[in-house]
């Protein structure tokens, strides 16, 4: 496999089109690879394809908005469901990027176990034989766990969770649904997140992340990936799918490059419980 | 003198019957620095977080006024604390802390009252992690630099040795645990993670700052604060306001160089925009701008940013990149 | 620098034992400079100064309930200081709003000062640009009170246009009335009713074309506004050891401690904000 | 917690402007008595709600939130009340997943000319959250402390 992803890069500088390709390299420790930037062929050779690919490579895309070549990115399948969820958010151009698409094996990374995209949605070249998908029963497992809880019980959860978070901000920076250009946590002198390391400052920027990824959350798990704390990040826009789910229909992100929130339309015959 | 192992909990016990003692727990899947209430401590590896929150919290309360009255109340309360089980590493970070907070140009009246408060037990490494690389940075992980009492594990026990007055007391009050005659030494130690800093390592980097290797270097990371929330020796903080009509409350808590805010100035100028700049100022912080002014590196190899990066960047991988920078 | 021994009884500060919490103020006099800036005379509750700064030193002036930063003492007399705020941003919007006698915490002085023993016994040549002649006014008033030490003085000033001119009563009525010291006044664009100079203030600077025999510069202003006055001094032949400079950056503890004004290894809070240009070059040129 | 007894709930009700703000008007012109612990907040339609305010809300000491639209169809901006539908049936339940009672969190449909409607609604929403007793979730420390003195 790391034989054809190779010459499909090497392929891709001979075009001439591309100014750089993101794949992964390996670093001194066995079980972590690093985001690699291959400028010519020589760095093609620093690429490897191994289960611990787990960075993803989508939203590096979003620091180059006016390349002047395409950049190039290896796309797992949940990349490459990042980067339709940054085209139909309207913050990358299809025609900046050349992908190459690579069926994926599963990765070191526990949100791969209920993966249901394996092959990329969205490629210009495609490495690998697409595998048939199909939704993980357990996609919903975690949220049905805290459901069966008192309310009670899940504030307790919830709040010695936001107790161990430190703000240090990884989950938004790595999240490809959190594409703002400014986020509204970096106009502090507006006060909408204060600057205060404590539980409520802390309930405020995860019920708020939580709520603006919700409806275009494509389910990559990188937020629960990067967390040094460890916090349950995914089960809150989990919850928000399965309602929507419910409410307005089976729905997926980032599965096509022109796909509108949900919470960005409506629909007149949605279900009516406020009259 | 030799504290058995199984008297450990007995020993921790009757210091927090008079100050409060914080002590490596094992929480909600990892080790962090809490206070002890009893049960058994967790000594393998190191806390998630450093203990560094026991003199530099997260959210620390300065002064509260009133703007109508005009009047000003400082809150300064810092009851007597032991912190058990602190690493050479992290002990060498709240020495590079002290060298901060009180001793450059001013002294911080928070800071010094917990330090002043503050007994210090460290506790020797007999098993690094991967990621640690402590003695790279020229600190024995078995001798710690600011430590009261130092325990060491060994068979069947730890080591203890008073080295200040207050060490003194404490292990006067473990008289009756301790095992006296034992003469157990604790084993040599060597990190499996090592770099051989060159001499005035500083120069070099700081000669760097338009090194076109800060572009390739800083490229994957993602800008966020995760490596600086868990670095021992990060002490940024900011100033915030916390108001409610009338009345209100100072308050300083973490920050970090990592975030946009950071350096931006009313009119919007920021001399650090992206994320390159700052990561460059980080890593010279670490390694040059510190040294230059104390003579010692800032980084104590503890190696937290490591294993908590997102991107899996590498202190270590960066600076054996400079190395080789002519 | 001033490093701050409590011990030594004249020296008076808001440091108490805690250098992070201010000192509650009143604003006794809020003159309007111009459209955007205000002069603030500060006065403790009890009528004294909260605390003497020599020439170039910084204040943390905090509105209660809005927010604290960090400015220039341009001035203080027997028992007050004043310092000149820009309108900017959130703080400065809200002092701006400030009536005469509302209460303001302040806390200082930090950073250290003009150099001004080593001036002694030269020339100096002033320049400021906008607000930037704010710091440079509290070393020329010292240098005023301390006359018989200094040469000869030049203050060379502009700004966008005639109303923007920052401190007219001083640069109008009392410095042309000290002996030896010439004021040279320009503005950006041409206005009627305005016969003097219309030019940048570096062009300007060029045309005065100042001899640099025995002569300090002292050089505050928009950071545009240094780098080409750099070029035009070194074209006349000063050297950088003798061009100083006071820095602007981002401050919030002002006490050395919140990591956040350093410039490579020094922070323009403790170790700054006053450098002369040779000490700037061996810092890394963060812009 | 001991509830004291005179406890009165604070309850925040944003109203829009062109239907529930006029009908809540309709019902002073009536002389219709609704309880007072409800504090009304105009906001041009429904759907200018931003979440964030409710958990700021909760977080500020209130005891209950109430976002009060136009009928879907009568919105003045035409289709801002759909929008809201979808938000806050979204919002309702992310809060419930978080321990936050639903009831305490209520968005209803009041027209201009429904004064009665409004009446009901803020009283029977008013007891509810009177029997339910405070709020304790989400709460600043700065309240927490000042409950505790």
């Amino acid at each position: 496999m790391i034989n054809e992803i190779k010459n499909a890069c090497l392929k891709a500088f001979e075009s001439g089109e591309v100014g750089y390709i993101i794949g992964w390299q390996a670093t001194r420790f066995a079980d972590k690879t690093t985001p690699l930037f291959m400028r010519s062929a020589e760095d093609v050779e620093k690429l490897v394809w191994n289960k611990y690919c787990v960075n993803s490579t989508a939203k590096y895309a979003l620091e180059d908005k006016y390349p002047e070549k395409k950049i190039g990115i290896i796309l797992r399948g949940c990349d490459s469901r990042a980067v339709a969820r940054m085209i139909s958010d309207k913050q990358l151009k299809r025609e900046n990027l050349y992908l190459i698409g690579v069926v994926c094996d599963g990765k070191e990374d526990p949100i791969c176990a209920t993966c249901s995209h394996k092959t990329p949605v969205i490629y210009d070249v495609l490495i690998g034989q697409p595998t048939t998908e199909e939704i993980s029963p357990e996609r919903f497992a975690e949220v049905e766990k805290i459901a069966a809880m008192t309310p009670d019980e899940r504030y307790n959860y919830w709040a010695v969770q936001y107790d161990k978070c430190i703000r240090c901000y990884a989950c938004r920076n790595v999240c490809p649904a959190c594409n703002c250009v400014e986020c509204y946590a970096d106009q502090y002198r507006t006060g909408w997140q204060g600057k205060a390391h404590n539980r409520a400052e802390n309930q405020v920027y995860g019920l708020t992340r939580a709520y603006h990824v919700g409806d275009r959350c494509i389910e990559c798990g990188q937020c629960e990936r990067v967390c040094p704390m460890n916090l349950p990040i995914m089960s809150q826009t989990r919850k928000m799918l399965k309602d929507i789910n419910d409410l307005f229909g089976p729905t997926e992100c980032g599965l096509t490059i022109e796909e509108a929130p949900v919470l960005g339309e409506y629909d007149l015959n949605d279900r009516e419980e406020f009259m | 003198m030799l504290l058995p192992k199984e008297k450990l909990s007995e020993a921790l016990g009757a210091l927090a019957a008079e100050a409060n003692v914080i002590a490596p727990v094992k929480w909600e899947g990892d080790v962090f620095f809490m206070p002890y209430k009893g049960g058994d401590v967790c000594l393998e590896g190191n806390g998630k977080l450093p203990p560094k929150d026991v003199l530099f919290p997260k959210t620390e309360k300065m002064y509260s006024y009133s703007i109508a009255k005009g009047t000003m109340t400082e809150h300064n309360d810092a009851a007597a604390t032991i912190l058990f089980g602190v690493r050479s590493c992290d002990a060498a970070s709240i020495e590079r802390l002290d060298k901060v907070f009180l001793e450059q140009g001013y002294k911080d009246g928070f800071y010094s009252a917990k330090r002043e408060g503050l007994a210090v037990i460290a506790m020797g490494c007999d098993k690094p992690m991967a990621t640690c690389f402590c003695t790279s940075m020229g600190i024995d992980p078995m001798k710690a630099e600011v430590a009261d009492v130092q325990m060491c594990p060994v068979e069947g026990g730890f080591t203890v040795e008073a080295v200040t007055e207050k060490g003194k007391e404490i292990v006067k009050k473990w008289d009756s645990l301790l095992d006296k005659k034992s003469k157990a030494k604790p084993a040599k130690v060597e990190c499996s993670l090592n770099i051989n800093v060159p001499e005035d390592f500083e120069k070099k980097l700081m000669d760097m700052f338009e090194s076109p290797i800060w572009d390739d270097v800083t490229k994957a990371c993602l800008g966020c604060a995760c490596c600086t929330y868990v670095c021992p020796t990060c002490y940024c903080f900011d100033i915030n306001q916390d108001v409610h009509g009338d009345e209100g409350t100072a308050f300083r808590c973490w920050d970090s160089c990592m975030f946009s805010d950071y350096t931006r100035m009313a009119g919007g100028h920021n001399p650090r925009p992206s994320k390159k700049e700052r990561l460059r100022n980080r890593y010279l912080h670490k390694l040059a701008y510190y040294k230059d002014r104390h003579g010692k590196y800032l980084c104590v190899g503890c190696g937290r940013c490591i294993a908590n990066c997102p991107a899996h960047l590498d202190i270590t991988a960066f600076a054996e990149k400079a190395m080789e920078v002519e | 620098m001033c490093d701050h021994n409590h011990n030594d009884p004249n020296h008076v500060c808001t440091c108490s034992d805690n250098p992070l919490v201010p000192q509650v103020c009143k604003v006794i006099k809020i003159t309007a400079e111009t459209p955007d800036v205000k002069t603030f005379r500060i006065q403790t509750l009890d009528g004294k100064k909260p605390f003497a700064p020599m020439p170039g030193q910084l204040a943390m002036i905090s509105l209660l309930g809005v927010g604290e930063a960090m400015f220039s003492i341009t001035a203080q007399g027997e028992d007050w200081i004043e310092s000149s705020i820009k309108r900017t941003g959130m703080l400065t919007d809200a002092l701006h709003e400030m009536t005469e006698g509302q209460t303001i915490a302040v806390r200082g002085p930090y950073g250290n000062h003009f150099p001004v023993d080593d001036c002694k016994g030269k020339d100096i040549l002033f320049i400021g640009g906008g607000i930037g002649l704010a710091p440079v006014r509290s070393f020329i008033r010292y240098a005023i009170e301390h006359r018989e030490d200094y040469g000869h003085l030049d203050v060379l000033y502009g700004s966008r246009s005639s109303a923007d001119l920052v401190f007219k009563d001083d640069l109008f009525e009392n410095w042309p009335k000290v002996e030896d010291l010439d004021v040279h006044l320009t503005i950006d664009r041409p206005e009627e009713g305005w016969n003097g100079s219309v030019a940048f203030v570096p062009a300007f600077l060029e045309q005065k074309a100042f001899d640099p025999a025995g002569k300090k510069v002292v050089l505050c202003g928009p950071p545009i506004m240094i780098k080409f006055c750099l070029q035009s001094l070194l074209k006349m032949g000063f050297s950088k050891e003798n061009v100083i400079t006071t820095l602007e950056m981002r401050m919030k503890c002002g006490i050395g401690k919140c990591g956040r004004c350093n410039i490579g290894s020094k922070y323009v809070c403790l170790d700054g904000p006053v450098f002369t240009m040779s000490e700037l070059d061996e810092l890394p040129d963060e812009k | 917690m001991s509830v004291k007894e005179n406890w009165e709930p604070k309850i925040l009700a944003f109203c829009c402007n062109w239907c529930t703000y006029t009908g809540a008007d309709l019902a002073g012109l009536n002389r219709m008595k609704y309880p007072e612990n409800v504090h009304v907040i105009r906001v041009p339609c429904s759907s200018r709600v931003n979440p964030q305010f409710i958990i700021r809300a909760f977080q500020k000491g209130c005891d209950g939130v109430m976002v009060c639209g136009c009928h879907p169809g009568d919105c003045h901006y035409a289709t801002g009340n759909y929008y809201t539908r979808r938000r806050f049936m979204l919002m309702k339940r992310l809060l419930e997943h978080n321990g936050i009672d639903p009831n305490r969190f209520v968005c209803r449909w009041i027209s201009g000319a429904e004064a009665a409607k409004f009446r009901d609604v803020v009283t029977q929403v008013s007891n509810q959250i009177k029997a339910m007793g405070p709020n304790e979730k989400f709460r600043e420390p700065y309240y927490l402390e000042k409950e505790a003195e």
